[in-house]
């Protein structure tokens, strides 16, 4: 295992703060969506916090992510500001985007927050475009797509490999494969086991790997962004994960055995399994990441109690932002 | 007779009677059963993300399909059944989904009968959710129906109410021209009365929801209910609103608009469409070219914004236009003075 | 300085310009260059299917792309490099073939700014080829601006001439929202004056082509050129035309258009487009809300008829509103008599 | 060499007339619009049509077939009436499609000829269509979808594959690899040498063959059509050819080097390996297909007249085939 040779201790504490901040703002979103708080449709990325925590461990804020409909994660990752997002899902004029895009628009290019997307498969031409303004300009900066299991049967993301390969531009397409398009598994919605393999039709590498293991996905998702980075062109990179919520809060989930989830939350959290290496192998104090915990969870109780504080956007917002003459 | 249903379960019900009565119709959707592949050995976990096509899996397990999120090609496919003599209805989850897939829908679909010089018929059926009001954002609440009825070929049908919902929807599976059918997701708990047995209402014939003689308003979808509101709170200040709902707007009845504006004189078109190209500027553009000598004041449009839907209650409570603003409207239709110059 | 330039080359020239003046302009494409990959090792074979797009790519390799089949794909693209701070220009060959990518118009670009709260802009420029009269056929001679002018957040561009297809174009790349930039294919061959040097012309303002007294004709793109020669042809019989060409459908220059009207008390509006929620129509009804008491007779719509456009010379040539029907029209509103009832 | 084994006598004359057909009719527009008697846009099939006539010499009247802007060869090879398509494609009354179509949408229904199509990968998806209607009905027909190797990264095709495999559909898809879109060559537009590569990623086989070569196209097109009509799925088929013309009438074709066609014209002719192929194997003698050659240059030339002859389409039918009213 490369987990010393590879990260830092900073990238590590840096990925734990990363996990433990998205797993306890999705894990209140639930509570406090139970409790009709939360306006609109929410997608809970809580269980695949290993992909966005990796993958962006070696992304800086000049590099740029595309997110989906469960983007909160994604968000979190790429450091856009907790406090300003949570506002953000309660509608509230402090909220990153002023309260005018939710949670299913989240966004911030400042630190290379593309957008999370309500349109499955928008992002990955989004992300070719970023690769191919790096690749004009030559500033080595590094687009990523995130994209579900279900997206990579969207034909946006298929051209998109191919137009990244043939231009051979500074990307990384991560599909995070939970096994569900909403209520429809992977078994029926493709007849390939590995997503990954469609990357072989296009000329680019495709990689398998286990999507709840931290450092699996940041050893993969380093070695693919410093491939782009060098101008060696796209990977595809497919990290197999499970969600422990339903597709959108509200979801029955009878489409699924729930011993899936319980089974995943016992011996697949990437949380869980990351604290017992990183103390096993003594790398990080037990007490440190305690702490840090307690920290996150002040941030996300503060994060919930401005946003509720916060005002909502007030009329003279409806028509600014926007092209408006009549 | 006086049974009472929601708009959903009319629409539900309007599939259900035509699987059983017509085995070419199909329906095919993302997650209209629900299930498939998943662990749970389910294969009808949802019935659609709003519950529409709920049973339909269950009765008919080879007539319906659940897609991959390929809206390019699911929509195509039905479109390409159709043509080769099926009768598919595809679901397109949101209507704000259309931008990946439609190119099947005005190229292919809606060109196919004149292109081949009349040699083909499209009996597609795309039933779509429209519409905001449930904090879904700008890529979820989309109107867009102008879109649609700007293109030739195509059928347009917004139903306003549980009974035209069901009569349209079977219309829409009989007829021989590729059909958009609209549903507001705010209207589906809406209830009303909707008659066990199969019927069909015409495509092109307008509903005159309310009768009046001061002030006509046009209204589709969701907006009839709105203008209802408004027309009650307008009865009471003594002015007399006639509602006119098109139904489908490609068909669009004209003629009962015309005579509707010839009785009471004033327009209103509420449309929640974004206000450019839209439907009100359609129907207002018509009536000032053919019974313009009718117009006893200008006519008001009453739309959405020109901005997209914002996600935030307090901006998109004012984005949909309300009964307040389209009360405020016709009142002012009945201020304005008769033509000065002329 | 009478300098004349065809249309097509005073589309060329502004990019060249706008590709030396400013190195984030980039430009993408279908066979914008040609010839990548081909035998003859000739990497700009055709300079765009028309040749708008000729010396671009031997002037600036590495800034000129030529693009797979993959619309949605190199559209977004366009708009990613356009958030990451290029000015992308991206040919869209034909605006028929809108349907394969509009969702990375008119869902993402569009709507960035707005729902990002004012924190992006997305710069970028597609450019489109549109309309009949090449004997194209239904898939490669559609008009489709009004589709393009029902979203918020778009600019939508039409120049008529060649001095405004420059001035325009210039002021599209320079501009921070999202453009679509409509090109008449049968106007390329148009030759009039052109400055050599860099200039714009502003967005929202109308040009007055032709001034007149007794009748308005509002048009856009080719059917600016057809209405003039209608007034020609009106002119002889003593009726004055004044034409008011918008140049930029959203944003609309409305008050340059109520203030013709308010002068000639009659209203023609010609759009290539089909009849339905058309240009036509939003300009019909806005006059007809906002100036409606200085018309004295009904307005008048000259469109496309409600079909697909027809292959065949015979009637494709029908299909296209002629500077016949165009004077018809005019000779009709100076016939109708002033309001009846009122 | 399987072909006396796999093809009836009958499906080589076949073959060898509608290949001939199409080369006629190619040859013969290619005159006549230089003369400038013919509207519009015309993409010549001339170099293919071993392709055409190879696939649907497994193809019945009620099987379908999807076309593409290049489709005057698809549409002979389906048994569309070829006095029909030269009227239309003249643009007069008595063409297939009354002269509303042209040649980019030549049409017949009746015949199992869904249409040409001006939309790159428009067809794909049709075709996944007559598919599904064919298992829903389980009649046993079979769709096959024509596409350029331009056409293959378009992710309407791409996603019709997917759909096709989860599917199990009764259809082909045939890729006719000429080396171009539009001016744009294949090394170019795609990091793949065979196309046929991408079928693996989305779980259906993908095969390579001579495009030029009818036996060839012929052998497994058979074998795929069987395949699908017997339920065993789709296929994806990538035939390698070369187009005579330019891509539309009036290129100029710098973008190649013209040895490219004179060598295949010299060599890769698929009517002249055809015709050694047969009499030399004795299965057809000269006479027949001198016989045949004749025949047909005849029915060309009176398509050519009679269509000259023919009317144009009068006003009223500007807005018929149409739902109208205003
Ligand atoms: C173009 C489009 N089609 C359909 C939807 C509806 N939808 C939203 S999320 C989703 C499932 C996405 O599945 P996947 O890509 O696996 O992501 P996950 O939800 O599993 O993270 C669907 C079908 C959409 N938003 N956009
Ligand atoms: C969606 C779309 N994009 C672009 C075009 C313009 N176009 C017409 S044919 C063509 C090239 C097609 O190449 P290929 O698929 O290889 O077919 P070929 O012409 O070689 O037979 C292009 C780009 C189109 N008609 N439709
Ligand atoms: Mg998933
Ligand atoms: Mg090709």
């Amino acid at each position: 295992m490369t987990v010393t040779a590879e990260l830092t201790q900073e990238q590590l504490l840096r990925g734990y703060r990363t996990m433990r901040t998205i797993r306890e703002f999705e894990e209140r979103l639930h509570i406090e969506i139970a409790n009709a708080q939360i306006p609109g449709f929410v997608h809970l990325y809580a269980g695949e916090e290993a992909v966005a925590a990796g993958v962006c461990a070696s992304l800086a804020d000049t590099d740029w992510v595309s997110s989906t409909h469960r983007g909160h994660g994604h968000a979190i990752a790429k450091g856009c500001d907790v406090k300003g997002m949570m506002a953000e899902i309660y509608g509230r004029a402090t909220g990153l985007c002023k309260g005018k895009g939710g949670s299913m628009h989240i966004a911030d290019f400042r630190v290379g927050m593309l957008g999370a997307n309500g349109i499955v498969g928008g992002g990955p031409p989004l992300v070719c475009g970023v690769g191919l303004a790096s690749k004009v300009r030559g500033d080595g900066t590094v687009g990523v797509a995130f994209l579900g299991d279900g997206a990579s049967n969207q034909g946006t993301f298929l051209e998109s490999l191919n137009l990244s390969a043939i231009w051979k531009l500074p990307v990384v397409f991560v599909v995070e494969n939970n096994g569900y398009g909403e209520a429809t598994g992977q078994a029926y919605h493709q007849s390939v086991a590995d997503t990954a393999k469609r990357a072989d039709g296009f000329g680019l590498p495709g990689i398998t790997v286990d999507g709840n293991d931290f450092f699996a996905v940041a050893e993969a998702a380093a070695e693919a962004i410093a491939r782009a980075r060098d101008g060696h062109g796209p990977t595809l990179l497919e990290c197999k994960t499970t969600r422990f919520f339903g597709h959108f809060e509200g979801d029955t989930q009878t489409y699924r055995d729930l011993s899936e989830v319980t089974e995943a939350r016992a011996s697949r959290d990437c949380l869980v399994s990351f604290r017992a290496r990183v103390t096993r192998a003594g790398l990080i104090d037990a007490g440190v990441l305690d702490a840090m915990d307690a920290e996150i969870r002040q941030l996300i109780d503060e994060s919930v109690v401005e946003a509720l504080a916060a005002p909502f956007p007030d009329a003279s917002q409806l028509t600014t932002d926007v092209y408006i003459k009549y | 007779m006086a049974r009472k249903l929601s708009f959903l379960l009319a629409i539900n019900e309007a599939m259900h009677q035509e699987m059983a009565r017509d085995e070419s119709v199909i329906v095919l959707g993302e997650d209209i059963a629900g299930g498939a592949g998943g662990s749970a050995g389910n294969d009808e976990a949802w019935g659609g993300a709003l519950g529409a096509t709920q049973g339909l899996k269950t009765k008919y397990p080879n007539r319906v399909l659940d897609t991959p999120i390929s809206e390019s090609a699911f929509i195509g496919a039905a479109v390409g059944a159709a043509a080769a003599g099926m009768r598919p209805i595809a679901e397109l989850m949101f209507v704000d989904f259309m931008g990946v897939c439609f190119d099947q829908i005005y190229n292919q679909a809606a060109k196919f009968r004149y292109m081949f010089g009349g040699n083909a018929v499209t009996p597609v059926v795309i039933r779509t959710m429209y519409g905001a009001g449930l904090r879904a954002a700008s890529q979820h609440s989309q109107t867009l129906y102008p879109l649609f009825a700007h293109i030739p070929g195509l059928k347009v049908v917004i139903p306003s109410n549980p009974y035209d919902a069901k009569g349209l929807l079977i219309q829409a599976i009989r007829d021989n021209d590729p059909i958009v059918f609209f549903e507001h997701k705010a209207l589906y708990e809406l209830e009303g009365e909707v008659p066990e047995e199969s019927y069909t209402i015409p495509f092109g014939e307008a509903n005159i929801v309310r009768e009046g003689s001061d002030v006509t308003i046009v209204a589709v979808g969701r907006m009839v209910q709105q203008s209802l509101i408004a027309a009650e709170t307008l009865a009471a200040e003594g002015i007399s609103v006639e509602i006119v709902d098109p139904r489908t707007i490609s068909p669009l009845d004209e003629d009962t608009i015309y005579e509707s504006v010839e009785n009471t004189g004033r327009l209103v078109i509420v449309d929640e469409a974004h206000p450019r190209c839209s439907f009100a500027s359609d129907v207002g553009a018509l009536v000032a070219q053919n019974a313009f000598h009718a117009l006893t004041a200008p006519i008001r449009m009453v739309t959405a914004p020109h901005s997209p839907v914002p996600f935030s209650p307090s901006l998109e409570d004012l984005f949909v236009p309300s009964p307040e603003k389209i009360a405020a409207a016709v009142r002012g239709v009945m201020n304005a003075k008769a033509g000065a110059r002329r």
